[in-house]
């Protein structure tokens, strides 16, 4: 039977070819991209979203500032120029002659819309998350000119103004939008079976891009995204498996993701020796190379080198099970009850590969005598643990975590981890408390210092988990084109970026 | 058969609706979507704008008797996710799914006929059994693992095909194979014993006697007997088709039911659930309906009831 | 027309089947026969199996990941390649068999049971109760398996039992299907009348003279069966919702290996392999099995031997 | 005769099964001239339409093998033709019909479509074809032809289904028709009917006819000559007349005394006890109809105020044709239908009323054998538990240890051996297979047995066997029978008052010989006068009837 649909196949195949209309033939300066998912929106107060940004920000709707992808300083782009007038006000000059792609100006009215927008009780704007528990209220000064009050005063209102996406005062205040309007170089075209299309904007007041238009599909499979591109179909494969990355096309990246595992301080993970041992009995190096890329770096705190208040001078732990066997010994005499069975939870879906990585760590403790048992859930019920408030009979257990910073600073990281008051801390210890809020407090050096020591005393006397990799991504680029990928790319993928030999 | 109509009609209604409740009181059981839809970091008050906005603030009653409500209306609220409503979404995923279904399955079906009346022609010969193999292996080969490797082989290796998409024809032939591959291997096997059955019975005895050659009495007598357990078999295929190919959908990229479906109850997006459990419910009460009318068409002893 | 055999020649049979007879039709049929040795093997791989491989197919050997199929230089359990952790591939197939045969078995089992309890009731007994009885299996057939199984997991936690659980609810439908179209049927026959006739008990004439005439139907159902819970476990544990780590099974391997089909076949290939040719042999099996527990069928296999010889 | 239409000529026909070699037609020899018709009379196993197969190439091969003998029509010997040569023969130069019409029709087309077809394989244009399926139809004088083209074969009655196929095998004028057993399944006066077509049909087109059956009576109507056959073999061959007149073989002998109907009438003495009572039995049946359409809704009588009783010992023979209610009758006697008025009292007390233990005791004492032996016995069960199934069913009646032994001497009662216990019904033949029905029957002692056409399905020389044995029992036992049959000289031999039912009703009651020496009512006249009788005779005085 099978023999006779194969060459059935091949007949039909031989058939149809000819008049197949496959993606290469839509010019030379059109780009597919395959995704790995299709976003559920793609408005531009969702772009800090995974899978929203990459498709949104800074091609359809820009933001008031960009960070830069390397060291993460604050780039204008809508907003040329900031000063910082006191009292939590911040003067903004926004550029000139720009216009929406639906003819709307692009002035200080328009900026106090999309804030009005974003910070709007009217829809949940994902975006607020950046900016989560200040009020925001602007001032309209001139046409180019805007005062934006923050309430508490926010130092880092420059970082802040990167993640307010310009959309047009026309976009609806009270509903997700499916069709984005915004100033960027490209413009939303239409989103249907096929994917999401964007064509270049006419009236673009930077730089044209070259690429003249641009579609997005949406393919889950990383062998099937690899495929596309080396056939001619995709110009761009984003986020796929090592595995696939086999070619001269392939690009790695950091991505900006750190992971981790967590682990939840009850017995006998309430003991320092015990975490260090889970610490020390893992061979980090080992992964690397093998089931992770051979460009992993090993992560000593939960922040990238490239943010504000990461601690340059800690060392990664080393891979010693003599002493982890040592100190669980230790614990053991002193009745901690290091035999029992800790689940290790993974989320499903973090990256390749990931279920094997954890399999592998859990082979490495049971070397020492640690008793793992690796469970892998789906994300809602992963959440169910990892949020406060915490049930009252929490058991330990190790959770797997994957965090991305890519604000340029540590506090979008640290106060939410490692505050007593932070929703996902699992503990409270004042003096760590109170290097957070001085860090926050302060600016330039001194920022940095406290940070970073709050992170040596993180890392070095609490460890509340075992920092794993920053993460590498790889893309596959057409030969066709030209695109260097950035620590950004995973989330933000600039069009206007990529150039054709 | 008014009646029959009438009452399997009534039937059904009750099954939907006892169907609909079930899944709004199952799907709020798999937890609040909340997580799911705000980052990881998000502060209290935008969780709090978003069940207000989405009404998972109500209690579960209240929350029951809206949707009861708008079901009168036909109207299953906004998909959380796509702020669409969730009955167009389906609607406009359900072609595609419906397409894939009648395709693979017409595949399967053509296939199943002529190797099942072949293999029926000559029980026990050499292509019998190679073809009992044969759809034996097709019944139980991954759907997933076939999808993939159907990619290597067919798109990427040899080129015949592209690899996803739906905007040619030619990307469909790929999925619609995959599809049709289990179907198939079960159809042979049920075309080929009830084509024996009907090659053994007494009409076909008759045939001979008038002079029929073999080509007539297995394609016109034996044929539209044996085809009465096929269209069931054929039938419970499709509904599983349109109930769910996840799989096919989401690696090719075809924008289905199904995918809507798979992604709605991993992000709980109720609305959206409950919208396509319904409507795929009605595709499937229609899809055993036109079965019976084929069946009515190829056998007038079931006409009437 | 005449049939094709004499009283007389008919009676010099043997009248019922020993083991030792079953066996010698079990010969008969080469194909059977390939197929229960096969099935034979992986019962007792995964009886045996596991313990005496100690170590080898959980030890995990990054230098080894991903080899090849074929190279007698690793060793006899890397013939078939390694996974991407470096495992040989054969000896987890044989750790896997256990788990795998083990919940395709209950979950089946327990469809099975519960859907031919339904199905004969609603089949013999009809009425209110078997209309409500087939509007809840429309309800059970319409409701998408996935969200059941995130129920499920809801409620229950992960676990295997519940992993069984949620394939066999969602396969009942099709069990109680089949068994109640074969009961209407079966019920009017004229031995079943002349049961009731006699007095029989409902209990009685559904079990003697219904129940078996079913059977061969429904064990041909529950090889298919079989295979498909086999697939639709895999897909579950895909999601997450099925068997976890530690715990794996074929299907679970096959899914691991999907990422690698393009650079590593072997990952998926061969634990899908199995799960073919399992389904294929009870496949085999069940054909055989129906014809010779079946009095009036059973020369059919005899008359193989004539053919064959 | 002077020419020849067809010779067969030692023609031996065997099947090869595992469990040896069956040889079904061993030398087998006969001929059939234009305008004649030749029966082949045998029982079931004797091998008579295995020869007719051959000649049309019906037989599957394997299992089938012929190996030798010719069958000359036309120059031609047509057991070396091929298939192509074959099919330019079948259903235009030979034609055959069949028994069991229904089956014989392919169900899924319209009849008017399976007529065309036969002219169509020929080489008729279909717009000529069409229009002679109507003439054919015509022809064959089935009622509304023109309307009824469209119809399925299940929307005719038997009869009618008999004239379609007749219409078929005739629609190219053959030669010879070779008819297969065409009227066991209808009715007395339906079968009449198809032969008087059958022999109007050859009278004028002078086709050559082989008819095979069972039927001395049949053969008897329409035959000019007949062979006997018995195992394989023809044991006697020649002009009707000449055969039933002076039949030369003990087995011709033998068949022509098992002929029913021979008998004097019984006369019993009528016991006073009245065991079943049945009073204005009603059965109406809805017929499919809207329900949301107010007012009375269509109903079908199969049961019309029906009223008799059956008194100890006596055998109660119900006659009707199909259609007569004589099945609903039954299902109602054996409860298991609910009649919509009237009631029937078994012992005084309403049988629809009892519960529990008295359901049981009514169970026990009223005991049923159907009409198909093999449909009633359960294949899957042996004959050891298939006659023992009463006693698990009434604990008490006989202790398990008992039950093979009893099982073994019911066995010899109903004539057969001990070692039969362990086989299954498939192996063996049809008379022993209802042997076994009324061994299970025994197994309670009842006091009332229902025959429900407990042996028409059986050939003549095992009716009479059975029949019997029946009277056997009832001597020995003390048994009442209702004895439902369609076969009046089966009736007449057997029964001690006959009732005759016809759409529903009850025609007319007495005593066996009142009914068949005197009949009153014209049903009863035409009844008994359709059906055929073994003497040549009386042929002529048929057909002037």
């Amino acid at each position: 039977m099978d023999r006779i649909m194969n060459s059935t196949a091949f007949a039909v195949a031989a058939a149809v070819l000819s008049f197949a209309a496959p993606a290469w033939s839509q010019g030379d300066t059109s780009l597919t991209i395959a995704l790995p998912a299709e976003p559920a929106d793609i408005d531009g107060c969702n772009t800090t979203v995974t899978g929203i940004g990459v498709i949104v920000k800074e091609n359809i709707v820009e933001t008031l500032t960009t960070l830069d992808p390397d060291d993460s300083t604050v780039q204008p782009r809508l907003a040329t120029a900031w000063e910082d007038l006191g009292d939590g006000t911040w003067r903004v000059s926004l550029r000139e002659n720009v216009t929406f792609h639906d003819g709307a100006p692009f002035n200080a009215e328009a900026v106090a819309f999309a804030i009005d927008r974003l910070t709007s009780d009217a829809i949940a704007c994902r975006d607020r998350t950046k900016i989560a528990n200040v009020e925001l209220t602007t001032t309209v000064v001139d046409e180019h000119t805007i005062d934006i009050h923050a309430e508490p005063a926010q130092i880092l209102m420059p970082t802040l103004l990167s993640f307010i996406g310009a959309v047009s005062p026309n976009t609806p205040a009270d509903e997700i939008s499916r069709a984005p309007v915004g100033t960027g170089p490209f413009r939303f075209e239409s989103w249907d079976s096929e994917g999401i299309a964007v064509t270049r904007n006419a009236d673009y007041w930077g730089e044209e891009p070259a690429a003249t238009d641009a579609l997005y599909v949406f393919r889950p499979e990383s062998a099937l995204r690899a495929a596309m591109v080396e056939l001619g179909e995709a110009d761009i494969a984003h986020d796929i498996a090592p595995q696939d990355a086999t070619t001269e096309m392939d690009h790695a990246f950091l991505n900006g993701e750190t992971t981790r595992l967590r682990m939840v301080m009850e017995p006998p993970l309430d003991d320092l020796r015990v975490r260090k041992a889970f610490n020390l009995a893992f061979d980090r190096n080992a992964l690397i190379g093998s089931i992770l890329s051979d460009r992993a770096e090993l992560a000593t705190q939960f922040i990238l080198p490239k943010i504000d208040g990461h601690n340059p001078d800690l060392e990664p732990w080393p891979y010693d099970p003599e002493q982890a066997k040592a100190l669980l010994e230790e614990a053991r005499a002193d009745g901690v009850p290091v035999d029992k069975e800790l689940r290790l939870v993974g989320r499903i879906g973090f990256f390749p590969n990931q279920e094997e990585m954890l399999q592998v760590m859990q082979q490495m403790w049971s070397q020492v005598g640690l008793n793992v048992r690796l469970e892998m859930m789906e994300s809602a019920e992963w959440l169910k643990l990892v949020n406060k408030p915490y049930p009252e009979d929490r058991e330990a257990m190790l959770i797997q975590e994957q965090h991305d910073n890519n604000n340029g600073d540590a506090s979008f990281t640290m106060r939410f981890r490692f505050h007593s008051d932070g929703r996902q801390s699992e503990f409270s210890i004042p003096e760590v408390d109170k290097l957070i809020e001085d860090a926050e407090a302060a600016t330039g050096e001194e920022r940095t210092r406290l940070f970073q020591e709050a992170n040596r005393v993180i890392s070095e006397e609490i460890v509340p988990s075992v920092y794993m990799y920053h993460m590498i991504s790889y893309m596959r680029v057409s030969p066709e084109i030209s695109y260097e990928p950035n620590s950004l790319s995973l989330i933000q993928l600039e069009l206007a970026d990529v150039t054709f030999d | 058969m008014t009646y029959y109509l009438t009452k399997r009609t009534l039937w059904s209604a009750v099954s939907l609706f006892g169907l609909v409740v079930f899944v709004f009181f199952m799907a709020r059981l798999t937890g609040s979507p909340v997580d799911l839809y705000l980052p990881i970091d998000a502060p209290e008050s935008l969780r709090e704008d978003f069940e207000r906005i989405h009404g998972f603030d109500l209690p579960l009653w209240q929350q029951f008797v809206d949707f009861l409500g708008g079901l009168l209306t036909f109207d299953f609220g906004q998909s959380l996710r796509q702020g669409v409503p969730a009955l167009e979404l389906v609607l406009r995923a359900m072609p595609t799914t419906l397409l894939l279904a009648l395709y693979s399955i017409g595949l399967a079906l053509i296939v199943a006929i002529v190797t099942g009346a072949l293999a029926a022609w000559r029980p026990n010969s050499i292509f019998d059994r190679i073809a009992t193999l044969l759809s034996l292996l097709g019944a139980s080969l991954p759907n997933f693992w076939v999808a993939i490797v159907g990619v290597l082989i067919f798109a990427v290796t040899l080129r015949w095909v592209p690899t996803s998409g739906t905007g040619s024809v030619a990307q469909w032939i790929l999925p619609v194979f995959v599809l049709a591959i289990r179907p198939a291997g079960l159809l042979v096997q049920v075309a080929r014993s009830s084509m024996i059955s009907a090659l053994s019975s007494a009409y076909v005895k008759t045939a001979q006697a008038k002079g029929a050659a073999p080509a007539r009495i297995i394609f016109i007598h034996a044929l539209r007997n044996a085809m009465l357990p096929v269209i069931t078999v054929a039938g419970d295929q499709a509904a599983g088709i349109i109930n769910g190919a996840v799989i096919v959908e989401t690696i090719f990229g075809f924008p289905g039911v199904g995918k809507l479906l798979i992604d709605s109850i991993m992000f709980r997006d109720f609305a959206v659930v409950q919208a396509g459990v319904m409507v795929t419910a009605v595709a499937i009460f229609i899809l055993n309906f036109t079965i019976d009318i084929v069946y009515a068409v190829l056998d007038p002893r079931t006409r009437g009831h | 027309m005449n049939s094709a055999v004499l009283p007389g020649e008919a009676a010099r049979r043997r009248p019922r089947p020993t083991k030792w007879a079953m066996l010698a039709l079990l010969r008969r049929d080469k194909f059977a026969l390939a197929a229960a040795v096969f099935l034979v093997v992986v019962v007792l791989a995964a009886l045996v199996g596991p313990p005496l491989l100690g170590g080898i197919g959980i030890d995990m050997d990054l230098m080894a990941r991903n080899a090849p199929p074929f190279e007698p230089d690793r060793g006899f359990w890397h013939i078939l390649g390694s996974d991407a952790l470096g495992r040989p591939i054969l000896a987890r197939i044989i750790i896997a068999a256990r788990p795998t045969l083990l919940i395709a078995a209950a979950a089946v089992l327990l469809s099975m049971v519960v859907g031919v309890l339904l199905g004969l009731i609603a089949g013999y007994k009809g009425g209110i109760v078997g209309d409500v009885i087939m509007r809840l299996t429309d309800i059970v057939m319409s409701f998408p398996s996935l969200l059941l199984a995130l129920v499920v997991l809801y409620i229950f936690g992960p676990a295997i039992t519940n992993v069984i659980i949620v394939l066999a609810i969602t396969r009942v439908p099709v069990y109680l299907r089949t068994t109640r179209a074969e009961v209407l049927e079966i019920r009017s026959r004229m031995f079943v009348v002349a049961a009731e006739v006699t007095g029989a008990s409902v209990f009685r004439t559904v079990s003697r003279h219904i129940l078996p005439m079913v059977v061969p139907t429904i064990a041909t159902l529950m090889t298919i069966e079989f295979a498909f819970v086999m697939l639709a476990e895999a897909s579950l544990s895909f999601l997450g919702l099925g068997v976890q780590a530690p715990d794996f099974t074929w299907g679970v391997m096959v899914a691991e290996g999907r990422s690698y089909l393009a650079t590593a076949w072997w990952l998926s290939f061969w634990p899908g392999v199995f799960i073919a040719l399992v389904t294929m042999s009870l496949n085999l099996l069940s054909n055989w099995l129906r014809i010779a527990t079946d009095p009036v069928q059973r020369w059919r296999l005899e008359r193989e031997v004539a053919s064959d010889e | 005769m002077s020419e020849t239409l067809l010779e067969v000529r030692d023609l031996s026909v065997e099947f090869r099964s595992s469990r040896g070699i069956t040889r079904a037609v061993q030398n087998v020899s006969w001929s059939v001239a234009p305008g004649e018709t030749l029966a082949i009379l045998g029982e079931s196993g004797s091998g008579k339409s295995v020869s007719a197969n051959a000649v049309m190439g019906l037989i599957d091969s394997p299992p089938g093998h012929i190996t030798s003998g010719t069958a000359m029509y036309g120059g031609r010997d047509l057991l070396q033709l091929s298939g192509a040569q074959r099919r330019g023969i079948n259903g235009k130069s030979i034609s055959m019909i069949f028994q069991d019409p229904l089956a014989h029709l392919n169900p899924v087309y319209p009849v008017g479509w399976q007529i065309e077809e036969t002219l169509r394989i020929h080489g008729v244009s279909s717009g000529e074809a069409r229009k002679r399926a109507l003439e054919l139809l015509e022809q064959v004088k089935l009622p509304n032809a023109r309307q009824r083209l469209g119809d399925y074969p299940h929307q005719f009655s038997g009869g009618q289904r008999q004239r379609i196929m007749i219409a078929m095998a005739v629609a190219l004028r053959p030669d010879l028709l070779i008819a297969d057993e065409p009227t066991t399944a209808l009715d007395v006066t339906v079968q009449a009917r198809i032969l008087d077509l059958l022999k109007e049909l050859q009278r004028e087109s002078g086709m050559g006819m082989v008819l095979i059956t069972h039927d001395l009576g049949v053969v008897a109507q329409v035959a000019d000559r007949v062979v006997v056959m018995k195992d394989g073999q023809v044991v006697e061959g020649g002009a009707v007349g000449d055969v039933f007149r002076r039949p030369a073989h003990p087995y011709t002998r033998k068949l022509l005394s098992a002929v029913p109907g021979q008998e004097p009438f019984r006369h019993v003495e009528q016991k006073p006890e009245v065991l079943v009572e049945a009073k204005g039995l009603v059965k109406e049946y809805l017929l499919a109809s809207n329900p949301f359409k107010v007012g009375a809704t269509p109903t079908t009588r199969a049961l019309d105020d029906v009223s008799f009783k059956l008194h100890a010992g006596e055998t109660l023979g119900i006659v009707g044709e199909s259609g007569s209610g004589k099945t609903t009758l039954a299902r109602t006697l054996l409860r298991l239908t609910q009649p919509t008025a009237g009631e029937i009292a078994y012992k005084g007390t309403n049988v629809f009323s009892l519960r529990g233990r008295a359901l049981r005791e009514f169970r026990r004492k009223l005991q049923v054998v159907f009409q198909d032996p093999t449909a009633s016995l359960n294949p899957r069960m042996s004959i050891h538990e298939i006659v023992s199934e009463p006693w698990a069913i009434h604990a008490g009646v006989l202790p398990r240890a008992e039950w093979r032994a009893g099982v073994e001497d019911l066995l010899v009662q109903v004539g057969l051996k001990p070692e039969h216990a362990d086989r299954y019904p498939h192996q063996f033949s049809g008379g022993q297979r209802q042997r076994i029905a009324i061994a299970r029957a025994l197994a309670l002692q009842p006091e009332i047995i229902l025959c429900d056409e407990a042996v028409s399905a059986l050939d003549v020389s095992v009716q009479a066997q059975v029949i019997a044995l029946l009277k056997e029992l009832q001597k020995k036992h003390g048994l009442a029978y209702i004895f439902i049959a369609h076969d009046l000289p089966l009736v007449r031999d057997f029964a001690d008052r006959v009732l005759v039912m016809c759409k529903g009703k009850l025609v007319e009651e007495g005593t066996t010989e009142e009914i068949f020496a005197r009949p009153k009512d014209p049903y009863t006249v035409e009844l008994i006068n359709a059906s055929p009788h073994p003497d040549p005779e009386r042929l002529d005085r048929h057909e002037i009837a």
